[in-house]
């Protein structure tokens, strides 16, 4: 089976896309000749020619204006925002209009639009190049946010969103296109060529929307994470060898409620972790479910571990990044905890 | 160094109590404007089209000028009739929401000819992107009032199924996009089905409305930048009634130059337009339809108008302009104008116009009384209350079903 | 003492910051010579002048960013977004210019603007006039979030708003600005002038950021709510002889947590409630920092009661509006649990 | 209907293997434009202004023209000190990046006339709002070199205290305000901040600079319209480097019509210059500065130049366009220019130059030794961790006390 690692991956689905349906576009901003800053659309517009795989100007709403347009007018397109903390320009047009406009129109006109955008941090980005926004559109109803923790979910999930009819923010976690990151900078990179998700099928499947994954199967805690989070958190459990059952959520919106339900209910115990800052962000929406449903099994609170409430900074970032060390106390804390 | 303050604000010509005063809207001679190929380079098309006026129709209903359309007497009464029926549907449905039957209301009075017209000169397959102030444009394409009026009462019969407030109209068959709340969204949206239909290879274009304070949005610039950089085919109007709410078009960057001068920066040919004149606007539409459909790309069109009544019911605008000043626009009425050239060519009369005025009534009060048969805000029939849940995605997920089954749930406790 | 609605309060306070501070100024859609759609700045322009009170054309970016501008050139912006379901294009100036100007610049460099916007439902006002966004400005660091329930708090509150050198998203619910309103459209219209919150003194005085108000003490169950839902819970409380300790929050960011630990430690029982979508709302924060400080209080799971996960309706407005019944409901659901 | 696709695509002229290809930039004669007076209204403005190019340098480096500044040659011996200065901290930085010692950076080779013949145009009192392709104006302005290393180290004495990535400067005590990573924010801003001058009656202006990529954003349109409505006293630089990372400027939207002629549809004056000719940037800078500061408003300013070097230390432009386009940009080389302008009246030498060019080389040199001695990435003093929470609020809120010891926690544990 091919190796790829996750820009491989992503380029893969986006290729294989272009070639089943006619209708799938791409359009962002340094997609096309030049293949992406990321290189994820490397090689597509050779191939799928500029009428398809189109060099947008840096304007995100108009990215995201026309893309609806786009959409309603019989196309699939694809809108890479370069940056997620570049998306903000964007924000009316998908909260005001390619998230509504399916309901406003008594289903009527709809836009399936997938918004491809990196975040995340980990790159000594800082806070323009490091956010980790998904806490704004899982707020939103009528998108579905999805983010992917390695090379195989990542092309089948993005499979499903194109083919999705509902719009779509697909959040690709920067720090680990290239490999798999356990929060440890200091550490050589490992590429994805020697995990197993980097064994990613050549040609078409899917991954459905809305399923999480257990990653680690554990008895003691349940820990929620996603994106480069998932391998923190398995690196941390590794560390503390506490036997947590880790779930990637792969789809933050709408969430896998029975996946998580059925494991705190084994577990008692349960840790939130994202890189985004804490205050009213997704891990809040998350600790809240779990209390609300699983109450009563619960032997201690649930904790969070998240980025700092402070912007993304450029110096101190792995006294920010919430890392291993952060995870692991958090685990020895809620078990020590009843 | 100077202490007094220098920021300029606009300030418009006239405030109540004060008489209007509409100098600052030059007076353009019908006829003055030639009519360039639509073919023509951009770089050799003349400023006279963005800084004077494309006129047909003047004081006395006379036709005069290249730009003269030359529809024969069945269209003009076509169109004359759909004005006719887009105002008479205003005032109607302004008197329900007077009387608690509807919500909320927009009337587009004195700029029906901007909408009709400019219906008339495109494709039935052509995609249209309404603001809230073009109903002539479902009305010209045949829509039917009932299904308007459905809208306004959020009834069983609604388009909408209770979604938007009045007015925010949709028409899938009728290839007229949903309205939205939020202005100006709707204009690199057309761009973007434009670009679409070039992508596709089709020869179906785009259309779009905004008034001119909605052209301060982003969505103005990305629109612009979008279609001049693809050369998208569609038509970008800004339909200039002189008002935003209550400030007036200078507030909007209207004061130093007309709306149509930002097209020639992007690329994009402008032109104005007297917004009241039929025939104008209608020549204007299709000149520029023209340019789209053999791939020259997309034109600006600002429609000089005036918003005669209120922004909405509710709004009142004597709190912000003279009682008496839409009598003072110096382009008139489209309707009369319209009628005056009709008349004097003997192709329509008084009689005949009180005759049609009296058939459209009757229509507007017999489509009425079918639309509330539907339902209205306070009798049924009433949608089913589990539409609230639906359309929110293609398929519901279960955290809607869910809160569907609670919302239901409490309306069973309440019965008992 | 005077008595004032909260339109007259809102008007008051910006009128008495305009008289004591020369660097206020007021920009926004139709609030100059007009005095607002909502009649907020009736009169100032008047009294101020045109450089005081400006109209601004109809680009909420705009507003946002040159009031950044003039707060950075010593003025005091105050801007009004004409309803908060518009604030949406000024989003990219808010949240990564705005809340990080101080950040990024080490304190070098701050624009101290407060932007007042009407929110929430109740007025047929359907998905474009109806919206409570807070959730997504609770999330930023460097913003504070303000909603007053109560002309007499929104006077407070705004005053302390525009003297405040932090940037503010001050939310006003306009279905209350004329009179409380218990979540009942049958009931005929109250008038703040026989409320005791709509007893304002005509002149300077301020009430401080950051502290929540028990607006009913109670001994059963902590109820968390702000602006509208205020008199809704209250209305409900009453409905239901529950004795509930109401808390009107106020600012919801930065969040008084002691005051909330406090209450719950003593009753044990906490529901939230907003007018906000509930996935990943404002009220998810309130849950998951409840069941975090007070996990061993608590005697039941807490409970969300908020708009349903759509879009605002035009129609079925009442049965969207978490009303009086939906918050009895939980408040009897949550004494029943245990 | 065609079924053929349609779509215009915006191609550069020469791709990677091609020869460089210039011809779409118009060979204009130093001298050609005239300079209007600097109180003429804008429909007095003769669009030459926008469609030529003011140039003053001729390839002799001889000033003509109407334009010329008529700097003495203290003045243009300084622009070129500053000139160099920024072009050998540029190549001093960007090997440190090569060798790890930052962790990114953006040169301005080729456009460093751009930024300081502006600076030098302006009054120290105006306010600056760069973009990060400007480091000019910070180094005209007299900040020393090691202030800005220190930023790039985020080392103990960075004014921006680790919070932001190389480059991202600012100078409160310089009136130069703080650049964003998200492109155009400074356009509206530097609108606010100039309307608040006026507001106030203060005789100050403010400048912006933006890349021509970034004129697609929303708040370059936003700046437009408030600058117009409100005749702000700010001057609005496009800086047309031709590139916008990979995309070249016909994607921004430049095919058609230049960026300067943006201007006149909102009513603002647009002027396009020789970003490569220090004496073209000085006149045309210091014309518009006397609009704004004598009321008559806000100048757009398109400096036609060419970005010579990669995007950023994260870039690799060989990947999309020809290796030796950079020489071959018809309009040369600023500093060339500029020296060879002042060799030829024997105001300045090779010696001269060479001498310059090691001291400055020197200067750079020391300054570095200065700023590492501040802290490196890897080697102390480092900026307090306590840093980290201050200033996301004027004072620290509860919850931030709270996780700034549970930060400081982790590190006492880690230690055990
Ligand atoms: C993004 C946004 N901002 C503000 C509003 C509030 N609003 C509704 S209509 C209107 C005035 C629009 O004026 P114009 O564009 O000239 O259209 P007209 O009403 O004159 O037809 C405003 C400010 C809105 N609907 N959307
Ligand atoms: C809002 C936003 N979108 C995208 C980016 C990513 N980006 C950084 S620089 C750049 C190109 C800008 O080109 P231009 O404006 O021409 O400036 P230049 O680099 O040529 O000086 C892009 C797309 C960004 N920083 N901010
Ligand atoms: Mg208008
Ligand atoms: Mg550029």
């Amino acid at each position: 089976m091919p190796r790829m690692n996750m820009v491989q991956a992503i380029n893969s689905a986006m290729d294989i896309m272009l070639a089943r349906d006619p209708n799938v576009v791409l359009i962002g901003q340094d997609i096309g000749y030049f293949g992406g800053v990321f290189r994820c659309t490397d090689g597509l517009q050779r191939k799928y020619g500029e009428h398809r795989v189109i060099d947008a100007p840096i304007a995100e709403g108009g990215i995201v204006g026309s893309s609806i347009g786009m959409g309603v007018n019989g196309l699939r397109p694809v809108a890479e925002i370069q940056f997620a903390d570049y998306i903000y320009p964007g924000c009316d047009q998908i909260i005001s209009e390619l998230a509504r406009l399916r309901y406003r129109t008594a289903g009527d006109f709809f836009a399936p639009v997938t918004i491809r955008t990196p975040c995340g941090g980990g790159i000594r980005g800082g806070q323009t190049h490091s956010q980790s926004p998904e806490g704004i559109f899982t707020h939103l109803c009528g998108v579905k946010v999805v983010m992917p923790s390695n090379p195989y979910d990542a092309k089948g999930l993005l499979i499903s969103s194109i083919e999705d009819d509902d719009p779509i923010i697909f959040f690709e976690p920067k720090r680990i296109y290239n490999g798999p990151f356990d929060g440890d900078p200091d550490k050589p990179a490992v590429p994805w060529s020697t995990h197993p998700k980097g064994e990613v099928p050549g040609d078409y499947y899917t991954i459905p929307i809305g399923r999480a994954e257990i990653v680690r199967p554990g008895e003691d805690v349940t820990v929620l994470c996603y994106g480069t989070m998932v391998h923190v958190c398995l690196a941390a459990a590794a560390h503390t060898q506490i036997d947590a059952e880790i779930i990637d959520l792969r789809t933050l919106s709408p969430l896998d409620v029975p996946a998580i339900v059925q494991s705190v209910e084994k577990t008692g115990r349960c840790v939130v972790v994202h890189e985004a800052t804490r205050f009213s962000g997704y891990g809040a929406e998350l600790a809240a479910t779990v209390q609300e449903e699983c109450f009563y099994s619960l032997e201690a609170p649930i904790l969070r571990v998240t980025g700092w409430d402070t912007p993304y900074p450029h110096a101190f970032e792995w006294d920010y990044f919430p890392g291993k060390r952060r995870v692991a106390a958090a685990l020895e804390q809620i078990l020590e905890m009843s | 160094m100077t202490r007094k303050p220098r920021l300029h604000i606009p300030v418009p010509p006239a405030r109540p109590g004060a008489d209007p005063d509409f100098s600052y809207v030059d007076r353009v001679a019908a006829g003055a404007v030639g009519r360039p190929d639509p073919q023509a380079r951009l770089r050799d098309l003349p400023d006279e089209l963005i800084y004077s006026m494309v006129r047909v129709l003047d004081d006395e209903g006379v036709a005069t000028g290249a730009w003269d359309p030359q529809l024969d007497p069945e269209q003009l009464q076509f169109g004359l009739r759909h004005m006719l029926e887009t105002r008479l549907y205003d005032d109607h449905m302004t008197r329900m929401q007077r009387q608690g039957k509807i919500s909320f209301y927009m009337k587009s009075r004195g700029e029906e000819a901007v909408a009709v017209a400019a219906a008339m000169a495109l494709k039935p397959s052509d995609m249209l992107f309404p603001s809230y102030r073009v109903q002539g444009l479902q009305i010209a394409r045949g829509r039917s009032l009932v299904d308007l009026m459905n809208q306004c009462l959020s009834n069983s019969r609604d388009m909408c199924k209770g979604r938007q407030m009045p007015v925010m109209y949709h028409w899938k068959r009728g290839n007229i996009f949903s309205i939205s709340g939020n202005l100006t969204t709707q204009y690199p949206q057309a761009v973007g089905w434009a670009m679409a239909a070039a992508i596709k290879g089709e020869d179906d274009i785009a259309a779009a409305w905004i008034g001119e304070g909605s052209s301060a949005e982003a969505d103005f610039h990305h629109a612009m930048t979008f279609a001049s950089v693809y050369r998208a085919p569609v038509i970008l109007n800004i339909v200039n009634n002189q008002y935003a709410i209550s400030t007036f078009q200078g507030t909007a960057g209207g004061e130093l130059r007309p709306f149509a001068a930002r097209g020639p920066g992007y690329g994009v040919p402008g032109i104005r337009v007297d917004g009241n004149d039929f025939l104008a606007v209608y020549a204007v539409t299709q000149w520029a339809a023209e340019r789209a459909r053999t791939g020259r790309g997309a034109t600006l069109i600002e429609l000089v108008t005036y918003r005669v009544d209120a922004h909405s019911t509710s709004d009142d605008p004597s709190r912000y302009r003279p009682k008496n000043e839409p009598e003072s626009w110096p382009y008139g009425d489209p309707v009369e104008r319209l009628k005056r050239h009709l008349t004097r060519f003997g192709q329509w009369s008084e009689t005949q116009h009180a005759a049609m005025i009296e058939e459209v009534q009757k229509q507007v009060d017999s489509e009425w009384q079918q639309a509330i048969s539907n339902g209205t805000m306070t009798e049924g029939p009433f949608l089913d209350k589990n539409e609230l849940f639906e359309d929110v995605y293609a398929d519901m997920p279960p955290h809607l079903i869910q809160q569907r089954e609670q919302m239901l749930a409490f309306d069973e406790r309440e019965k008992h």
